[in-house]
C-alpha cells in the first residue's frame, strides 16, 4: 500500500552524502577519449578533393579547390563526424572538447596550398580566421 | 457559469516544448481542450528530396533528440529491407544496447519531467541525477550525449571494446540500485498517489481504438510492443511487455518504471551476449520500391514509409511518430478534469512535440 | 566515391538489389468506409494514413492498419481536384493526419471532424502545399 | 514601554527581522540544494534577487498594481511592527490579513488568465490558514487570559507545553504562508506551475521586488508567532525555530503538490480537531 | 554605490527564460540538464522562470518557424531590461542540419538580437553554462554592453 513520505530516506542520504554537483567551471572534468568536439582540420593533408562537402548532413563545408580554401561554418556543423570518417587522406578530426561559445557569427575559413597538377607541395598553414 | 480560456503553452514551464492547448475551463474543470500545432514544424520529410540517404540519417535522427538513436535505426532497418542488406551479428546487438541506453534515458527524463509536473522537485533532481550516468555512457562510447549518430546503413559506426563493456556494466548496476532505492517514492507515496491514481483514465477499448501507443496502450492493459517483432538481437534476447491495467496516469507512471529496469536488463543480456565479428555489412546501389519498417521508441511505436525510385534520394519519407498517435487520446482524456491535473495528464503520454510535427 | 555508397572503404561484393513492394490494396475511393469498418470488425486498428504525391493529377493515400503487429495497407489513387473523404468520423484518430495532408498537400478532406482549415502546422506565409512536387495550386473551400 | 524600547523595537521589526529573513531564505535555497543533492546557490542570494529585481526596467499592466503591491507590503510592514510594539494578536491577525488581500487584489486586477487563476488558488490558500491563526490565537488567549504578545511572555512555562497540538495547526499555516509543498499551490519560487507564477505572474520588476519583501515581512510575522511558543529562553526559541524550518524544509522536499480541494479539505479537517482537542483541553485543563 | 550593488545584484541573480523555438529536444533537455544536480546552475543564481515578465536571460533553441517567430518575439518584447539572449545550437544558431527545410527561418538572430551564441548539436551542458557565464559578463559591463 501507499507510505506517507518514502523519499525522507533518500534526501537525508543526500544531506550527508557527497553532492554531485560538478563544480563546472571552477575544475573542468576530463573529456571522454572518443567524445567529438570542434571539427577542425590538417589543413596540410588535405588534398581538397570536396568529398566532405558532398558528404556533409548539414551541407556546411564548402572546399574551393582553385584558391584552395576550405570553410566550415562552425554554426551549422551538427559534430555528426561524417566528414571525418570519408576524408581519404583523414585530415578532419574533433578534438575532444566543445567549440567555445562566442557573441559574433564566424566562420572558420582555412587556407592551404590547393594541388598542382599530380605534385602536392607542402602547404602553409595561416591560423584560424576568426 | 463564467467560461474562461486558459492559454496551455507555447512557452510552459512544465513543458519543455511548445504544445499549445486552448483550455476551456469552467471553475478550473476543463470542458473542452483543442490542441494547436505547427510550433516546432519544420517539414523534414521534405529534405529526402534533397539529402541522399545517408545524410537523412543525421536528419532523421533530429526529428527528435531525446529518441535519436531509434529513429535512425528504423530508417535503418526499412532502407536495409528495401536493399536486402543484413547487418553483421555485432552489429544488431551494438543497436540493442543503444537504443535500450536511449530509451533508459528518456523513460528517466520524463519520470522527472512528470515529477516536476506535480511539483515534486526532489525527485525530479534525483531522477536526472541517475540519468546523468547514462549520459556519460552514451558520451563515451558514441561521443555525444544526445544524438549518437551511432547508425549507419548496413551497422553501425563505433565498436565497445571490453573494458567499456565492464564498465558500463557497473555504471548500469549503480543505475539500478539508484532506480530501487526510489521504488518505493515512485509506487507508494501518499501524495504522488492522490495526484495520479485515477487521474486522466484511457479504458482499454478506447486506448486500442484511438490508436495509443506505447506506455500510454500497454498503461491500458494492451500488450502490444514493437520489441516483440524481434527486430535487430531482440528475438535473441528475453522481453515481456510491460502491461499495466488501470489506463491512468499512474498505471504509465508504473509501465515506464519497470520498462527502465527492464531495459538495464536487456542491456546486460545484449552485452553478455555480445558476438564477435564485423560491425557494418558493406553494400553498394540505391533502393527502390515501397517499404516500411516500426520500431518501439520510450514513447511508443514509430513508422515508417519509404518510397524510393532507385536513386540516391527517397522520393517520399513519411514518419508517424508515437506522439502523433497519442495526441487524439489526449484530446480524449482532458474534458472533464481540473487544471491542476492537466499538467500531469498531458506529461503521462510523454508528448514529444518536436517527433509529432517533424 | 561518391556514386555507389558511403562506406570508408568502397572495396564491395555488389549485391543484386530487388526493387522493394509493399503489399498493399488498391481499392476504390468510394467503398473506402466499408473496408475500413470491415477491418474495424476483425479487430484492426487504425495506424496512419500516408499521402505519396505522384505526378500532376493524382495522389496516392495509403491507409495502413494493425492487429498485434500485424499490417494491413490499403490503398486509395486520389485526384488532386477532388476533395477525399475523411475517415475522421468512424475513426477519430484519423483527424490530425487528415489535417496534416490538408496542409502539405493541399488535398482537402470532406466531413473532418476537427478541421485546422489548412493551418494544422503552417502559418499564411508559407502555407503553399509544399511536399507537393508537381502541383502547387491549393483547392480552395 | 519607554521611547528606546520602541525604538529599538522599530528598528529590529524594520531593518533586523528582514535581513534574518532574508538569510534564512538563503540558507533555506541552500539546505534544500543540499537534500537534492546539489551545491546550491550563495547564502546571500536572495537579497541579490531583491537587488535585481529593484533594479530592473519597471512595464507595469497597470497603476492599480503599483498600489497593490504598496499596500501588501504596508500591511505586511505594519503587521511586524505591531508585533514588535507587544500589541494586540487580534489587531495584528487583521492588519495581516488585509495586507495578504491587496496581494489578489492586484493580480485579479489583470486580465491575464494565470495571474487570475494564481489569484483565485491564493484566496482559497488565505482562506484555509486564516481560520487556523485565529484558532490559534483563541489558543493563546485561553492559555493567558489576554491577547496581548506581553501576557504570553509574562508567563513562567512555554506555551509549547501547553498547546503542542495548536502548535502543528500553526506549522500547517506555515507552510501554506512560506508556498511550499505540498500546498505550494498559487505560486512558488520555483516557477514549475501548472499556472506559471501565479499570483505573482503579472507583478514584474521592483513592484515583484516589492512583493517579494512584503512576504518577507510576512515570513517574520510567522516566525514571530512560532517564537511565541518558546518565549522562556533565546536558546529554546533558536532552536524550536530552526527545528521547525528544518521540518518546512523536509516536507516541502518529500511531498509532491496537491490540489486546492486536498489543501482546504486536510488543513481544515487536521486544523479543526488538533485545535478543538487542544482547546478543550486548554479550558478544561 | 547602489548602483554598484544593483550591478552586482544583476550579475549574481539572471532568472532564465527557455523557449523552445522548434529544436530537437536535444537541446532542450541539455538546457533543463544544467539545472539538474550534476551541473546546478543555482550556483550562479540562475533560477528556470517560466514567466517572461520576470525573466533577464532568454534561452533559446531550435530553428525558428514561421509560426513560432511570432511568439519568440513576443516573448522577447515582454521581457524588461536590461536583458540578453542565449541561441543554444546549431539549429538556433543557423538552422542546423534543417536550414533547408520549407519551414524555417534559420537561426534567432533573424527574428531578435542574440547576445551569445553557443554551438554544438547538442550543446553540452558545459557550454551552455559557459553561454550564460558569457552573457553574464556582458550584464557586467553594463546595460549598454547588453
Amino acid at each position: 500500500m501507499f507510505k506517507i513520505t518514502p523519499m525522507t530516506a533518500t534526501v537525508i542520504k543526500n544531506l550527508f552524502t557527497r553532492k554531485s554537483t560538478r563544480p563546472y567551471p571552477h575544475v573542468v572534468r576530463e573529456p571522454f577519449e572518443l567524445a567529438r568536439g570542434e571539427l577542425y582540420i590538417d589543413i596540410n593533408d588535405c588534398i581538397f578533393c570536396s568529398i566532405c562537402e558532398r558528404k556533409c548532413p548539414s551541407q556546411c563545408i564548402s572546399v574551393d579547390k582553385k584558391k584552395g580554401l576550405w570553410t566550415c561554418d562552425p554554426f551549422a556543423c551538427v559534430y555528426c563526424g561524417i566528414c571525418m570518417g570519408v576524408c581519404p587522406t583523414r585530415c578532419l578530426h574533433h578534438k575532444k572538447t566543445w567549440r567555445p561559445v562566442a557573441t559574433e557569427r564566424e566562420m572558420i575559413s582555412m587556407q592551404g596550398t590547393p594541388p598542382k597538377a599530380k605534385k602536392k607541395s607542402s602547404a602553409g598553414k595561416e591560423p584560424e580566421g576568426m | 457559469m463564467s467560461k474562461t480560456i486558459i492559454p496551455f503553452g507555447p512557452q510552459h514551464p512544465v513543458l519543455p516544448e511548445p504544445i499549445h492547448l486552448s483550455l476551456t475551463l469552467e471553475d478550473e474543470i476543463v470542458v473542452e481542450a483543442l490542441p494547436a500545432l505547427g510550433y516546432v514544424h519544420r517539414g523534414l520529410e521534405k529534405l529526402c528530396e534533397i539529402r541522399d540517404i545517408n545524410q537523412m540519417i543525421q536528419v532523421v535522427e533530429r526529428v527528435c533528440g531525446i529518441c535519436s538513436k531509434i529513429h535512425a535505426q528504423c530508417f535503418c532497418l526499412g532502407l536495409e529491407k528495401m536493399m536486402n542488406v543484413e547487418p553483421p551479428p555485432r552489429a544488431e546487438y551494438l543497436r540493442v544496447v543503444w537504443s535500450e541506453l536511449h530509451r533508459i534515458h528518456s523513460h528517466l527524463l520524463w519520470l522527472g519531467l512528470f515529477a516536476d509536473s506535480f511539483g515534486f522537485e526532489a525527485l525530479f533532481y534525483q531522477l536526472w541525477k541517475i540519468r546523468e550516468r547514462v549520459m556519460d555512457i552514451n558520451e563515451a562510447t558514441a561521443g555525444n550525449r544526445v544524438i549518437i549518430s551511432v547508425n549507419v546503413l548496413g551497422g553501425v559506426r563505433r565498436d565497445l571494446s571490453a573494458e567499456q563493456v565492464r564498465w558500463i556494466t557497473s555504471q548500469l548496476n549503480m543505475v539500478e540500485q539508484e532506480l530501487k532505492d526510489l521504488q518505493s517514492t515512485i509506487l507508494d507515496d501518499y501524495t504522488i498517489r492522490s495526484r495520479t491514481v485515477g487521474k486522466g483514465i484511457l479504458t482499454r477499448e478506447k486506448a486500442y481504438e484511438l490508436g495509443a501507443v506505447g506506455p500510454t496502450l500497454r498503461g491500458s492493459g494492451v500488450a502490444q510492443d514493437c520489441r516483440q517483432l524481434g527486430s535487430s538481437a531482440l528475438k535473441h534476447l528475453e522481453f515481456q511487455p510491460v502491461v499495466e491495467q488501470d489506463g491512468d496516469s499512474f498505471a504509465r507512471n508504473k509501465v515506464r518504471f519497470l520498462e527502465t529496469l527492464q531495459s538495464i536488463s536487456l542491456v546486460r543480456q545484449a552485452l553478455k551476449g555480445l558476438p564477435k565479428g564485423e560491425i557494418k555489412t558493406k553494400f553498394k546501389g540505391s533502393p527502390e520500391g515501397e517499404a516500411v519498417s516500426r520500431v518501439e521508441q520510450p514513447r511508443g511505436e514509430l513508422f515508417y514509409y519509404f518510397k524510393a525510385n532507385g536513386t540516391k534520394n527517397l522520393e517520399r519519407l513519411r514518419i508517424r511518430t508515437p506522439t502523433f498517435a497519442n495526441i487524439p487520446p489526449l484530446a480524449a482524456m482532458l474534458p472533464g478534469i481540473e487544471l491542476a491535473d492537466v499538467p500531469v495528464i498531458v506529461l503521462s503520454i510523454d508528448p514529444c512535440i518536436s517527433c509529432t510535427e517533424r | 566515391m561518391d556514386e555507389k555508397t558511403y562506406s570508408e572503404n568502397s572495396a564491395d561484393k555488389p549485391v543484386e538489389q530487388p526493387k522493394a513492394v509493399l503489399e498493399t490494396r488498391q481499392i476504390q475511393a468510394g467503398s473506402l468506409k466499408g473496408e475500413i469498418l470491415l477491418l474495424k470488425d476483425q479487430g484492426y486498428r487504425f495506424v496512419t494514413i500516408t499521402c505519396v504525391d505522384l505526378d500532376q493529377e493524382s495522389v496516392d493515400l495509403i491507409y495502413t492498419f494493425d492487429r498485434g503487429l500485424e499490417m494491413v495497407h490499403l490503398r486509395i489513387r486520389q485526384p488532386k481536384a477532388e476533395s477525399a473523404p475523411s475517415v475522421s468520423d468512424i475513426l477519430f484518430a484519423a483527424f490530425l493526419v487528415e489535417n496534416e495532408i490538408q496542409d502539405q498537400f493541399g488535398i482537402c478532406f470532406d466531413g473532418l471532424v476537427l478541421d485546422f482549415q489548412n493551418r494544422l502546422y503552417l502559418e499564411e506565409e508559407v502555407a503553399r502545399t509544399p511536399f507537393c512536387r508537381y502541383n502547387v495550386t491549393r483547392n480552395s473551400k | 514601554m519607554n521611547t528606546i524600547q520602541i525604538i529599538m523595537a522599530l528598528i529590529a521589526g524594520l531593518f533586523l527581522a528582514p535581513l534574518a529573513v532574508g538569510l534564512i531564505t538563503g540558507l533555506d535555497r541552500r539546505i534544500t540544494a543540499r537534500l537534492q543533492s546539489r551545491l546550491g546557490p550563495p547564502i546571500l542570494q536572495p537579497f541579490y534577487d531583491i537587488g535585481k529585481l529593484l533594479g530592473k526596467e519597471a512595464i507595469l499592466t497597470n497603476q492599480w498594481m503599483a498600489f497593490c503591491s504598496l499596500a501588501y507590503l504596508a500591511g505586511a510592514v505594519i503587521s511586524v511592527v505591531l508585533f514588535f510594539l507587544q500589541s494586540d494578536l487580534l489587531l495584528i491577525f487583521f492588519v495581516q490579513a488585509i495586507g495578504s488581500v491587496f496581494l489578489v487584489m492586484g493580480a485579479l486586477s489583470v486580465p491575464s488568465p494565470y495571474s487570475q487563476a494564481g489569484a483565485n488558488r491564493e484566496l482559497l490558500q488565505i482562506l484555509a490558514y486564516e481560520p487556523l491563526l485565529i484558532l490559534v490565537i483563541v489558543g493563546i488567549f485561553l492559555s493567558t487570559g489576554s491577547f496581548k504578545i506581553g501576557a504570553v511572555y509574562a508567563m513562567d512555562q512555554p506555551l509549547l507545553f501547553k498547546m503542542p497540538l495548536l502548535f502543528l495547526v500553526l506549522g500547517i499555516a506555515l507552510t501554506i504562508k512560506l508556498r511550499k509543498s505540498p500546498f505550494d499551490i498559487s505560486g512558488s519560487h520555483h516557477a514549475h506551475q501548472e499556472v506559471v507564477r501565479g499570483v505573482y505572474t503579472e507583478y514584474s520588476g521592483p513592484y515583484l521586488g516589492i512583493v517579494e519583501i512584503a512576504h518577507w515581512f510576512e515570513i517574520v510575522l510567522f516566525l514571530c508567532l512560532i517564537s511565541l511558543f518558546w518565549s522562556t529562553g533565546v536558546v529554546g526559541l533558536v532552536i524550536l525555530l530552526g527545528v521547525t524550518y528544518f521540518a518546512e524544509i523536509l516536507v516541502d522536499n518529500t511531498t509532491s503538490r496537491m490540489t486546492w480541494k486536498w489543501m482546504i479539505g486536510s488543513a481544515w479537517s487536521m486544523g479543526l480537531v488538533f485545535s478543538l482537542i487542544n482547546l478543550l483541553w486548554l479550558y478544561y485543563g | 554605490m547602489f548602483s554598484k550593488f544593483l550591478q552586482k545584484c544583476r550579475v549574481k541573480s539572471p532568472w532564465v527564460l527557455h523557449f523552445d523555438c522548434g529544436s530537437c529536444n536535444g537541446c532542450d533537455i541539455e538546457t533543463l540538464a544544467v539545472l539538474t544536480p550534476v551541473y546546478d546552475v543555482e550556483r550562479f543564481g540562475i533560477i528556470n522562470m517560466g514567466n517572461p515578465k520576470h525573466a533577464d536571460v532568454l534561452l533559446v533553441t531550435g530553428t525558428v518557424n514561421h509560426r513560432n517567430k511570432k511568439v519568440l518575439r513576443n516573448l522577447y518584447d515582454q521581457m524588461p531590461s536590461p536583458k540578453a539572449v542565449i541561441a543554444i545550437g546549431a539549429c538556433g544558431l543557423s538552422g542546423g542540419v534543417f536550414r533547408e527545410a520549407f519551414n524555417v527561418v534559420g537561426g534567432v538572430d533573424k527574428v531578435i538580437p542574440v547576445n551569445v551564441y553557443v554551438p554544438g548539436c547538442p550543446a553540452k551542458p558545459e557550454a551552455i553554462i559557459d553561454g550564460v557565464v558569457r552573457a553574464l559578463e556582458l550584464f557586467q559591463a553594463g546595460p549598454e554592453g547588453v
